[in-house]
């Protein structure tokens, strides 16, 4: 059985099948991201109960916090992306790594702002230069570099390594935003759900929360399958499949 | 040796090299105090003397905030373990600013108390409706609360 | 030293290629190319404009990855450190500063490969005919004389295999017997080279390897 | 035939880095000018208040320098990827990492160098005490070799590219917010007469680590930004 495991990624990595593969799945998982995030909406925004301390306003997690959890589990994503595309130098690999920066660079931004809008009552202020705040900007910047760097190479595949090595280079920005809260004393507290130990929230407000991660990372998982298709189609625009799907006749 | 590995050798004993200084280094720095956040104890004790412009961290003594009438004015004691301050700011104060809450505020000293010009206040890591959170209060009466209090300690 | 050994088949395989190929955005540049260089010997690159001719130059110096088949040195796999100092590149930008004279140039590349054995930078100099230059800046040369200066690393530095690209363009007469002789003297020390052309080569010291490329 | 020694090598290179340097002394002049000019205009902007340029005045020639040193990294493999004299570097049989460490070195000699030294002026055109510049010229001695090391690598990534200037600012200054941050507080903290040895230790213990690594970081991304 264990043999089959990398055949089958190996026959996943070549451009028509993986084409294939996500085209099938996209609906699905948009299908899944809408009605996961609804209900995850619905749970946190209605059913959840206020909190002792910050009230209503508290409720800002529900996007916040699954959000800040995209921007680094994309970012681990990509570098591994990443890694792959310059060790073994596959197509699929350098496609994934760059096209997961765009949407990495959204859910930072939306993190940002949010935090921000959350920070200002709770806090009283918008912005402080605490170590996780600053490092979660800096992570921003390092999206927008990578996508950058790709965007500035006139050959693509060469743009795609050359940010690849960068994300590779950035990832050690990571652990700096998710342990800050732990090596420094941060205005920002420290983290809620742990893996280790009781996480320190009540139930009726973590299911919702973990809803909303699920949500994301399908919708993650979409909006990927649906740029990989793209960006396929044009790098691969000189071979036959893509020709076969062009004039209107099916791949099946 | 072959000359690849010989060259492969030497890079990892550099890299190892460079990680022990930096790791020693780091060690070093870590001995001294880097943050500029002061408990009011230590500020009593004369540790931020030197600064004219600090950190100071703690909680909100609990009855001790008083709001001025006619201004923005407030008042409010910052205690921690053993030490109190007293601490004015005019402003508008975070809407988690209450009594036990673990604030930060920066300022200055102005005679025995300390004029902020800025008051954060840090929320801690746990969310519970209040009904929970009232029973569990009423189980643990000296305990006032559960976490967050932490704001003085050291990085 | 003198009559270069041709078509040297008693000598060993220095370089082989087995069905290399080379793609740019998905489309062959060229595909399935093999030959075997052998010491001693002269291979002649042919082949029209964008047919490859620089690619394969880059990829066999190292600078380019290998899309496709194998190379063989000594009857290995290729690997960068395997060649490493063996392998003398001259590309279409010749690697000279402009900044700085032809000896100060050469100095640096002297610095970095070493010499061959006797041999001298001010010998090398007067060979490829720049002698007197020694203070004028290589940006106040000739495109010929700056070739000839790039050529002078032929004549100082120790090496096997050269890859020469386009080494007569921008030669006149002397020069192009200049790269002739320098070519005869390589093969005679049992050194092999590479060369690029789409011009007619009318070198002396035996039938070349011709190496035609095609898509 | 002989195989030159590795000092021999590193010596051929920094001599050449050096030389070229000289030969375009005017190049090396204008990072300086430049910073000069800027800290001029801090006093315009905010007024000559003592006290207000006195508090910012570390900040600001940290912040001047960095961006005076962006100014020329552009130019650290661009003309030697012109000429082809990268190629010949690549081939050459050093270890390319070292030889690239010797270039880092050749360009923060010919950039940094002059900047750390005018930085007292530039310091006390804005009414920083006396006192406190050993430690401003200590924190940039030690922030600006990561600079140009962290710059170096960048610039290797973009080798490839046509318009780099903007890309690398936007990619260099994010990766430099830990080295300001540390260099600023150590100048902030001597200021304030406290002890600054901290943020200095933190800015040597990043230095050693780049030292080694990106030398090596700057040989992949050349390889990357050469294949093609």
């Amino acid at each position: 059985m264990s043999k089959w495991i990398p055949l089958w990624l190996h026959k996943l990595s070549s451009p028509p099948t993986f084409y294939r593969f996500a085209g099938a799945l996209r609906p699905w998982l948009l299908a899944l991201a809408l009605l996961t995030g609804a209900i995850a909406l619905y749970g946190g925004l209605v059913l959840a109960p206020a909190d002792y301390q910050q009230g209503d306003a508290y409720r800002i997690i529900f996007i916040h916090v699954p959000s800040a959890w995209m921007s680094l589990f994309i970012y681990g994503v990509m570098g591994f992306a990443a890694f792959v595309a310059l060790v073994w130098r596959i197509k699929l690999a350098e496609v994934v790594a760059m096209e997961s920066a765009p949407i990495g660079a959204a859910f930072t931004f939306i993190t940002l702002v949010t935090g921000s809008l959350w920070g200002k009552p709770m806090w009283g202020t918008w912005w402080t230069w605490d170590a996780r705040l600053t490092s979660e900007l800096v992570l921003l910047f390092l999206y927008l570099g990578v996508i950058g760097l790709y965007h500035a190479f006139e050959d693509r595949r060469q743009g795609a390594r050359a940010a690849a090595f960068l994300a590779l280079i950035g990832i050690i920005n990571v652990p700096i935003v998710h342990f800050s809260v732990n090596w420094w004393n941060t205005l920002h507290q420290g983290s809620t759900i742990r893996l280790l130990g009781p996480s320190t929230i009540a139930p009726g407000m973590l299911w919702p929360l973990l809803t909303m991660m699920l949500a994301t990372k399908f919708y993650y998982l979409a909006s990927l399958f649906g740029r990989v298709r793209t960006d396929l189609l044009d790098l691969e625009s000189g071979k036959d499949w893509v020709r076969t799907i062009a004039t209107g006749s099916t791949l099946q | 040796m072959n000359p690849t590995r010989k060259r492969r050798l030497i890079v990892v004993l550099l890299v190892v090299a460079a990680a022990t200084v930096a790791v020693g280094l780091g060690v070093f720095a870590l001995q001294q105090n880097m943050n500029y956040l002061f408990t009011p104890s230590q500020v009593q004790s004369g540790a931020a003397s030197s600064h004219k412009t600090f950190r100071l961290g703690g909680m909100v003594k609990a009855g001790s905030i008083q709001r001025s009438k006619t201004s923005l004015l407030a008042t409010f004691t910052v205690v921690d373990a053993d030490g109190a301050m007293p601490v004015e700011y005019t402003g508008i104060l975070p809407d988690l600013f209450r009594d036990n809450q673990s604030v930060i505020a920066t300022g200055h000293m102005d005679n025995a108390h300390f004029v902020a010009t800025e008051v954060l206040a840090k929320h801690d890591e746990t969310y519970m409706p209040k009904e929970l959170k009232d029973a569990m209060a009423k189980a643990h009466k000296d305990k006032p609360m559960p976490e967050g209090s932490d704001a003085g300690g050291s990085p | 030293m003198t009559a270069a050994p041709t078509a040297a088949t008693d000598n060993v395989i220095l370089l082989e290629t087995r069905e290399l190929g080379f793609y740019r955005q998905d489309e062959p540049v060229f595909a399935s190319l093999n030959f075997r260089l052998r010491s001693g010997e002269l291979g002649l690159i042919e082949g029209d404009n964008g047919s490859g001719k620089t690619t394969l130059m880059r990829i066999l110096a190292g600078l380019l990855h290998v899309d496709e088949g194998e190379l063989y040195w000594h009857g290995q796999p290729l690997q960068r450190e395997h060649c490493v100092g063996e392998v003398l590149f001259l590309g279409h930008q010749l690697g000279l500063k402009a900044d700085l004279s032809p000896s100060e140039n050469l100095q640096v590349a002297v610095g970095l490969h070493g010499y061959r054995a006797q041999t001298t930078l001010s010998a090398a100099l007067a060979e490829v005919g720049l002698s007197g230059y020694d203070d004028e800046p290589v940006r106040r040369l000739s495109a010929g004389q700056k070739k000839r200066a790039a050529l002078a690393r032929l004549v100082l530095l120790p090496a096997t295999l050269w890859l020469l690209d386009e080494p007569y363009a921008n030669l006149d007469r002397t020069g192009i017997a200049l790269v002739n002789r320098l070519l005869e003297e390589h093969l005679a020390r049992d050194g092999a080279a590479l060369v690029t052309s789409h011009g007619a080569v009318s070198f002396h010291g035996g039938e070349p390897q011709r190496i035609r490329m095609h898509a | 035939m002989s195989r030159p020694g590795l000092a021999n090598a590193c010596a051929a290179m920094l001599r050449r880095d050096l030389t070229l340097a000289w030969r375009r002394r005017g190049d090396i002049a204008m990072p300086v000018l430049y910073a000069l000019i800027v800290t001029m205009l801090f006093p315009f902007a905010l007024g000559p208040e003592d006290t207000l340029l006195q508090r910012i005045a570390g900040g600001v020639v940290l912040v001047t320098i960095l961006l005076a040193m962006l100014l020329a990294l552009d130019a650290m493999f661009s003309s030697d990827i012109e000429d082809g004299s990268l190629e010949q570097l690549v081939l050459a049989p050093q270890p390319l990492a070292l030889m690239l460490a010797v270039k880092i070195l050749a360009h923060w000699l010919t950039t940094a160098l002059p900047l750390i030294v005018i930085s007292p002026l530039l310091a006390g055109m804005l009414h920083l005490p006396t006192a406190v510049m050993p430690v401003l010229v200590l924190a940039l001695l030690l922030s600006t070799p990561m600079l140009s090391l962290l710059g170096a690598i960048l610039v290797a990534l973009t080798a490839g590219t046509r318009r780099s200037g903007m890309l690398l600012a936007l990619m260099l200054l994010p990766l430099c917010v830990p080295v300001v941050i540390f260099a600023a507080g150590a100048v902030a903290a001597s200021q304030q007469g406290l002890p600054w040895l901290a943020p200095i230790a933190w800015l040597g213990a990043a230095l050693v680590l780049l030292l080694v690594l990106a030398p090596l970081a700057c040989a992949a991304a050349l390889r990357i930004a050469l294949d093609a």
